[in-house]
């Protein structure tokens, strides 16, 4: 995928060794068989060539709509699923071709936290029982016992160490949320997948549970990967963000650069979609719509997997630059120091999220933009 | 389908009356553990063409609301009073079969998970056109040509020929866009939504909004917007009731209580979130502590357990007195015991530079 | 007729389906008390009665016509006579199949026997090695055809072909008639030569290669019951498949008949009673329908609905309410017949090579309980030795081992007998017995505890009853390997001759490895003498010896005759126990019916 | 579908064979394991010794004398028809489908099975009807008011059926309607061409113990159903349209509640066709399951072949009409 040597977004890494560095994985899914005599339909391709590398203590943002392949890539990384190509380097270690016999060590080091914290937690085993199976899995035998060491981590995460004898269903679902986290923490891991773990969160507790992963990540000098379609709770949590769409990673860069200028067409059009909770803002901020439906995985367009619902593309592309869209497929590659994207026409708008540009630009794409604001004509739904 | 959206002085001036307006709804629910009240005194008014915006965390009362509104609770055990004027007509009072007639016709309801809420057996079509059918007797031919009608409204591409699909083979915002030309079918007076994009992506949340704003403004239809998102209610409403503990803590026009919230829930709330238009904050500010048990209402006010300014109130009236919702400006009623100047000042002080 | 051979019928598919392999065990069937005595009644013209038809015809008629309605919990194993051996079916075989010579007396215990086809008794050389039969004139099939002496001669032919005719007690043939060791039945080796069996126009001689004086009660079984030469039932009634549609020489002929459901028994117009000394029919009409609900059977029985049952005795339900009230009383019968239950005492297996400790058990052992767990007296009479009721050499007054008053035990006799044996303080062997049991284990509660009481312990050893007489308890290999010291049994007779009871089950010269009858390989040589000399005629005191030579190995220990309760509508007339084939079930050829 | 059809059929075939195989192999093994031979169960009273020239000529006539699996392979083959000679009668043509020929009851395994299937259909589909109505009737009705009077009515009146075993129940019933009232006649099989009020009063009754114990699990099953159904977020969509509440109860609630209760009828069903033994025993009906019983007994094993193909093959079916069935009724089961 890269023409680079080092993993695309990594110009300006934290100094060391990455601690995970993730080269070209794909992951695809036997399609479903069809015709007569069965053959394999195409192979879905959830994950479709990802890199990035992370360094100890750093948050990567992943973030893209549902059916991007950004839970699988964590699933991938955390080796809950094995990956059909490329490389994982933990620790400078190639774990991507390890048996589960062989992760077993460093199972300890990577942990999972999922979205539905109660799905997650066996409803027959007490808290004790859920937040202590990690020992007994690993073997560990915690100083003071693992009762002790279990009733230390749920104070930690902000549980009471009295509910010890509790079952998941007498919590609320940010204290399930701190059970699985506790759970996660409980072999002081060096990584952690989150997995959408504030998604079913109200606000206050997600915040609650967004202020603990940030204090046990500077505590523990965790690295997360943190997946999540809420593109502001990313923003505030994460270091870098890569965007993915279809398998693939369309933009990665630090978090400041990609909210304050992105450049990719997508991170333009998901960014525009958040909306903010203030009035005066919103109506002066474009909307940037995609039309229609993702394409399917298993049989991803031509060139840019973007093209077909790219606003730019629609709008202000000439016909040979379409040409080149669809024949073409872009290379995720630094556009600017730091900042890899996968367009061939990536351009830098800085007026996504607040609607004013600190520069005045011409752009070409009124049709597409809808403002709330009094008066401005509509264009139709898509 | 293009069509302008209306400010909210416009569309008052054109459809002065109240359209919609709840008085007093009490929603309790005896249980083996006691009584549960879920909206407890709630009142709200909303008039044609006007988007109102309920929000509130989880069990705050908004979908029973919601429910009660359209008298889903009929026939259960729910007990419910108050009023709720529809157009002139209390809606309490009736019986479930007199319901039935209003149901779908002049109240339609969305919901929070599309595919859940479409029967998997039925075809898209089949099950829109039913909608019609209920409250208009037509062929179902005629059924059949509105129902592809709606679904080209709604923006489903190649409307005939995915109307006998079924939900399953609807992606989750197209299942949202038939769910809404199911609720339109029968061009009802009043749609609620209810938390209508929380399992949609950010795109597809968009094109839903902008969807039911295109709506409203061609039906001219009032709109109770359920969320969770102040962003959405930001993005979409005229107007906002927060509510907590089954009651309304706060209301008032969009622009009033975001520009300058007066309770300190709706601080609490906007705090919480991370915001992508403000400087990064190195740490969120959560409300501490859980919401209340609606079956323990704490006694005073109920938002005291979790409020962190209950000291600027003399005495421990937080703690003994429900204050009541009392009216701050003009079209801004706020549920709380400290002084609104001081509350302004608090915000403005306090709060406002930690957004 | 072994008891498995009935009892397999006697399954009652109704219990349960563990219950439904269950049934070969040979559990008599059980029942209450009863204080009612059987055999002679008096002499009475009591026209009903408990036990009043055991051994008499009751409530004479001459009128004729109606139906008589018979009912089976199953089919018969096979409706042609040569391949039956169920004591019910051949009961029925009277109704349609006539023999050279046939039962003219079937109740009471001592049977009697008279020329059916042939005109007499017939003529037997002075050694009993040739028996000639002069046929009556006129007798014809069902079809109008002549009955011949060659049919007679084919239908022992028939037993040759072992491999297709199957089932039924033709080795008796076999082993007597002169025949070419080759000789594999009609369909393989045609006529059988003159040498073995001659015929002229109207008679019919057997040649034997041994002395047989019982050669007429081995007439007396349908099995040489004529069959049509060659042509048999007709085309695709021929041989294996002739029991779907045999034909009748008798006063009834089958009608219609479904296998597993019923059969339609109606007059044979060809049959004339000039020619039949030995049936008086009555009704038009027989009906037996197979009915799978035991239970059912009983209350139809109960209703009137039906007049009698035909495979087995009621049920342990309706055997109490018989027991208990008068009405149901004065119709049921409980006849013995020539059936005993036993113990094998195995002497290949240690000590009970000894003699002493074979008398040990005899002497300790519990009848009175056995026969109380059986059923009590409605299930039989406590046996002292080992000759049931009806064969020759009865004696209700021999006991060799006499076991108290009470018939509990004699236990000084038995602690007495250990000492002479060398084992003053019991010894160890086990008792063989099929499961699932008729009495769930209570019969081996009993001997356990009984013979504890010498210090002889048991312990159980058990098969299913598949495999219990054929491989467990038929080979003597195995009874010797596995120790079954103690074997449970029962044994009916065949024919109510020595030989017809105690040929398979006592004769040393007749041991099979497997398959084998003689389950404790008894092997005494005043019993196979008797046996073994079949060119006498039965007499009692033949009988008496071979019983006492016997009785004194003490490895045939007989605990109880059997017995059967009965159960028989009020419209039947003319009625009476079949105890000689039927084990007491009724001979219905004769039977009238009222109303 | 028609790959689906094609591929399930195949299965349905494996399925069949391996039933046979296993079959074939038990009833061929258990008699080696206690050192016996079916053989003995025709030789009557007292057996042939071994070796001897008469059990030789019936080893020989059954086969069993044939290497096993050459029996298996004659057997397989000979389904497809074949002529059945014991050199005895004319030989008999066994046509398609053959289980060969069952010498204890002379007979063609074949003709049983022909003779039996009738009865044992008219049961299983008669009480399948009733426990199907009766179950979903109460069912829904206890569903829909889960803790009512008629809910607790219904739901302890099932307990206690599914605690009735039809040996209880089927006596009784014979008691009540057949004994004592009079009202019906007694028992056994009155074919439907004959007499078709005569196959209907012979049959009611088993028809009514064999359904009470399905109906009690059905309604139960309906009930948990319907209950959980009542609850989907479509049932308040329904209702939130306006419809009538028998709407959404027949159309909406029924449709999904009785989705999975079709899978388990279909598997129920095709298993019953195999598994009537004691109602039929009870009731005195000459059916398949009384065949197999009754050929186990007798260990006649091309009868127990026969009916445990058939068996086999009714469940095979079953499952695949349910399958289909599933996908037409539910449209995201796609085949």
């Amino acid at each position: 995928m890269t023409t680079t040597s080092a993993a695309p977004g990594a110009a300006t890494p934290p100094a060391g060794a990455p601690l995970l560095e993730v080269r070209d994985v794909r992951k695809h899914f036997p399609g479903r068989s069809a015709g007569l005599f069965g053959r394999r339909g195409n192979p879905v391709k959830a994950v479709d060539g990802v890199s990035f590398a992370l360094h100890q203590g750093e948050t990567l943002g992943l973030v893209g709509e549902s059916g991007c392949g950004k839970s699988t890539t964590g699933r991938v990384i955390a080796k809950l699923i094995e990956p059909t190509s490329g490389s994982i380097r933990f620790q400078g270690k190639e774990i991507a071709d390890l048996s589960t016999g062989q992760m077993r060590p460093l199972r300890r080091e990577v942990q999972m936290i999922f979205q539905d914290p109660y799905s997650s937690l066996n409803p027959r085993h007490t808290i004790g029982t859920i937040v202590g199976s990690p020992f007994r899995i690993q073997g560990a035998h915690p100083e003071g016992g693992i009762k002790k060491a279990v009733q230390g981590l749920m104070e930690r995460v902000g549980l009471n160490p009295e509910h010890y004898n509790r079952y998941p269903h007498e919590f609320s679902g940010g204290q399930r949320q701190r059970i699985g986290i506790a759970r996660a923490l409980a072999l002081r891991p060096q990584l952690i997948v989150c997995d959408e773990p504030v998604s079913a969160l109200d606000v206050s507790v997600q915040a609650q549970v967004v202020n603990l992963l940030e204090d046990l990540q500077n505590e523990f000098g965790l690295a997360y990967v943190f997946i999540a379609h809420d593109l502001s709770v990313v923003r505030h949590i994460s270091d870098r963000v890569a965007v993915m769409y279809l398998g693939k990673i369309m933009e990665i860069t630090d978090r400041d650069t990609l909210y304050e200028a992105p450049m990719h067409p997508y991170t333009h059009a998901l960014l525009s979609a958040v909306p903010i909770p203030d009035p005066t803002v919103e109506a002066r901020r474009e909307r940037i719509l995609l039309t229609g439906d993702l394409p399917s995985p298993s049989n991803p367009p031509s060139g840019c997997v973007f093209h077909t619902r790219c606003p730019k593309y629609r709008d202000q592309l000439s016909d040979g630059e379409r040409e080149r869209c669809r024949t073409e497929e872009p290379v995720l590659e630094d556009k600017r120091p730091g900042q890899s994207v996968y367009c061939h026409f990536a351009e830098v708008r800085s007026d996504i999220i607040d609607g004013e540009a600190p520069a005045p630009r011409s752009t070409g794409i009124r049709e597409v933009i809808r403002k709330t604001a009094a008066g401005a004509p509509g264009t139709g739904i898509e | 389908m293009a069509s302008t959206t209306p400010a909210p002085a416009v569309a008052t001036a054109r459809d002065a009356e109240l359209f919609l307006s709840v008085e007093d709804l009490k929603v309790h629910f005896p249980t083996e553990d006691g009584l549960v009240k879920s909206v407890d005194g709630l009142s709200f008014e909303l008039r044609r063409g006007e988007i109102l915006g309920i929000v509130g965390e989880s069990g705050s009362g908004k979908s029973v609301t919601a429910q009660a509104i359209l008298g889903l609770h009929k026939g259960s055990r729910a007990r419910i009073s108050g009023h709720i004027w529809l157009d002139g007509r209390d809606l309490v009072p009736l019986s479930d079969e007199e319901m039935r007639g209003v149901r779908g016709s002049e109240i339609a309801m969305i919901f929070q998970d599309p595919l859940s809420s479409l029967h998997p057996f039925y075809t898209i079509g089949d099950q829109i056109a039913e909608a019609y059918r209920v409250h208009n007797k037509v062929s179902a031919r005629e059924a059949r040509a509105r129902t592809i009608e709606m679904l080209e409204k709604v923006g489903i591409p190649n409307a005939p020929g995915r109307v006998d699909d079924y939900p399953h083979q609807f992606s989750g915002g197209m299942r949202q866009r038939a769910m809404i030309a199911m609720a339109l079918i029968c061009q009802p007076k009043l749609l609620i939504a209810d938390e209508p994009t929380t399992a949609l992506d950010v795109t597809v949340q968009a094109q839903i909004l902008e969807l039911i704003k295109d709506l409203r403004d061609e039906l001219n239809s009032a709109v109770i917007l359920i969320t969770h998102d102040l962003g959405v209610v930001a993005e979409t409403c005229d107007h906002v009731v927060v509510m907590y503990g089954g009651q309304c803590v706060e209301k008032g026009s969009v622009d009033d209580v975001f520009e300058l919230p007066e309770m300190p829930y709706t601080w609490g709330l906007l705090g919480s979130m991370p915001r992508m238009d403000r400087v990064r904050q190195e740490r969120l500010t959560p409300i501490p502590g859980q919401p209340p048990s609606l079956i323990n209402v704490p006694t005073g006010c109920v938002f005291n357990t979790r409020c962190r300014f209950s000291d600027h109130v003399e005495g421990r009236r937080c703690f003994t007195e429900h204050p009541q919702l009392l009216p701050t400006a003009p079209g801004h009623e706020v549920r709380c015991h400290i002084e609104p100047e001081e509350r302004r000042r608090l915000f403005e002080l306090e709060i406002k530079p930690k957004l | 007729m072994r008891f498995k051979r009935r009892t397999l019928a006697a399954a009652s598919v109704a219990l349960a389906g563990a219950m439904l392999l269950a049934g070969c065990s040979g559990g008599g069937s059980k029942g209450g008390t009863s204080n009612g005595s059987n055999g002679s009644n008096g002499g009475s013209a009591v026209t009903n009665g408990f036990s009043a038809a055991v051994d008499k015809a009751i409530n004479p008629s001459t009128k004729k016509g109606g139906t008589l309605k018979l009912l089976s919990s199953s089919d018969c194993d096979s409706w042609d006579p040569a391949r039956t051996y169920y004591g019910w079916c051949l009961n029925m075989q009277r109704v349609f199949s006539r023999t050279l010579i046939n039962y003219s007396k079937v109740d009471g215990t001592k049977f009697t026997l008279a020329p059916d086809l042939a005109t007499d008794m017939g003529q037997h050389n002075a050694n009993y090695t040739e028996f000639t039969y002069k046929l009556k004139s006129g007798l014809k099939y069902s079809d109008g055809k002549p009955i011949t002496p060659e049919d007679i001669k084919y239908a022992v032919e028939r037993s040759y072909a072992t491999d297709v005719i199957t089932g039924g007690p033709g080795f008796y043939f076999v082993n007597v008639i002169n025949a070419p060791k080759s000789y594999k039945g009609p369909y393989k080796s045609g006529d059988l030569p003159a040498s073995a069996i001659s015929t002229t126009s109207d008679s019919i001689t057997f040649h034997l290669k041994q002395p047989f004086a019982d050669f007429n009660y081995l007439l007396a079984l349908p099995t040489s019951a004529p069959v049509p030469s060659k042509v048999e039932g007709g085309s695709g009634f021929v041989g294996a498949t002739y029991t779907k549609h045999p034909v009748s020489s008798g006063p009834f002929q089958i009608q219609s008949y479904t296998p597993q459901k019923s059969i339609v028994f109606t007059r044979n117009k060809y049959w004339s009673q000039s020619t039949d000394t030995i049936r008086k029919p009555l009704v038009d009409e027989i009906d037996l329908t197979v009915d799978s609900n035991s239970d059912d059977i009983d209350q139809q029985l109960k209703s009137g609905a039906a007049d009698a049952r035909m495979e087995q005795g009621v049920n342990p339900t309706f055997q109490s309410a018989i027991l208990t009230q008068p009405k149901y009383k004065a119709q049921a019968d409980n006849p013995a017949g020539p059936t005993t239950r036993y113990y094998a005492i195995a002497s290949s297996v240690k000590p009970l090579d000894n003699v002493h400790c074979r008398r040990a058990i005899a002497y300790a052992l519990n009848k009175s309980a056995s026969l109380a767990i059986a059923g009590g007296p409605a299930a039989g009479q406590i046996a002292n030795s080992a000759t049931p009721p009806g064969i020759p050499g009865y004696e209700p007054s021999y006991n060799p081992y006499p076991d108290g008053k009470d018939n509990t035990g004699n236990i000084p006799a038995a602690k007495k007998e250990l000492q002479q044996c060398g084992q003053p303080n019991g010894f160890s062997t086990k008792v063989a017995y099929a499961t699932p049991d008729a009495t769930n284990g209570k019969g081996f509660a009993n001997i356990k505890s009984a013979l504890g009481r010498v210090g002889i312990q048991v312990t159980p050893a058990t098969t299913s009853a598949e495999n219990y007489y054929s491989t467990f308890v038929g080979s003597p290999a195995n009874v010797k390997n596995q120790g079954l010291g103690i074997i449970t049994a029962g044994w009916g007779a065949d024919f109510p001759t020595l030989y017809g009871f105690y040929q398979n089950i006592v004769n040393g010269s007749a041991i099979l490895p497997e398959g084998n009858s003689n389950y404790a390989s008894i092997n005494d040589p005043t019993v196979n003498k008797i046996l073994n000399n079949t060119g006498q005629p039965v007499t009692d005191a033949l009988g008496k010896q071979l019983n006492h030579a016997l009785m004194d190995t003490a490895q045939f220990i007989p605990t109880r005759y059997s017995k059967d309760l009965w159960y028989r509508s009020t419209r039947m007339t003319n009625v009476t126990c079949n105890n000689a084939l039927g084990f007491g079930a009724y001979d219905v050829v004769n039977v009238g019916v009222m109303k | 579908m028609i790959r689906f059809i094609l591929v399930r059929f195949a299965g349905m075939i494996l399925v069949v064979f391996i039933v046979s195989v296993l079959t074939f192999g038990i009833f061929q093994l258990a008699p080696l394991l206690s050192h016996t031979s079916p053989v003995y169960y025709y030789t009557g009273k007292v057996p042939y010794p071994p070796g001897s020239p008469q059990l030789q000529a019936l080893i020989h006539r059954f086969g069993f004398d044939q290497p096993i699996p050459v029996q298996y392979w004659q057997f397989l083959t000979g389904i497809f028809g074949k002529t059945i000679t014991d050199g005895t009668s004319a030989p008999v043509q066994c046509p398609f489908p053959c289980f060969g020929y069952s010498f204890r009851q002379n007979d063609l395994v074949s003709t049983l099975i022909g003779n039996a299937w009738p009865v044992t259909l008219s049961l299983c589909i008669g009480a399948a009807i009733l426990w199907l109505v009766g179950g979903v009737l109460v069912g829904t009705f206890s569903g829909l008011k889960p803790g009512s009077f008629v809910d607790r009515a219904g739901m302890t009146g099932a307990l206690a059926a599914v605690s009735l075993p039809i040996f209880f129940t089927g006596p009784v019933l014979l008691l009540l309607f057949v004994y004592t009232l009079g009202w019906l006649p007694g028992t056994g099989y009155v074919p439907l061409t004959t007499d078709p009020l005569g196959w209907f009063e012979s049959m009611l009754l088993p028809w009514v113990s064999l359904a009470f114990i399905f109906a009690a699990l059905y309604a139960r099953l309906t009930r948990s159903n319907m209950i959980e159904t009542m609850g989907e977020d479509y049932i308040r969509t329904a209702r939130a349209k306006g419809l009538d509440r028998r709407t959404i109860v027949v159309k909406h609630g029924l449709r999904a509640a009785l989705t999975p209760i079709v899978t388990i009828f279909g598997i129920d069903f095709g298993t019953l066709i195999g598994s009537t033994v004691i109602t039929e025993s009870v009731f005195n009906l000459r059916g398949l399951g009384y065949l197999s019983i009754q050929s186990v007994r007798q260990q006649d094993l091309p009868v127990i072949l026969g009916v445990t193909i058939v068996a086999a093959v009714a469940l095979v079916i079953a499952n695949f009409i349910v399958d289909v069935l599933y996908a037409v009724i539910d449209p995201r089961v796609t085949v």
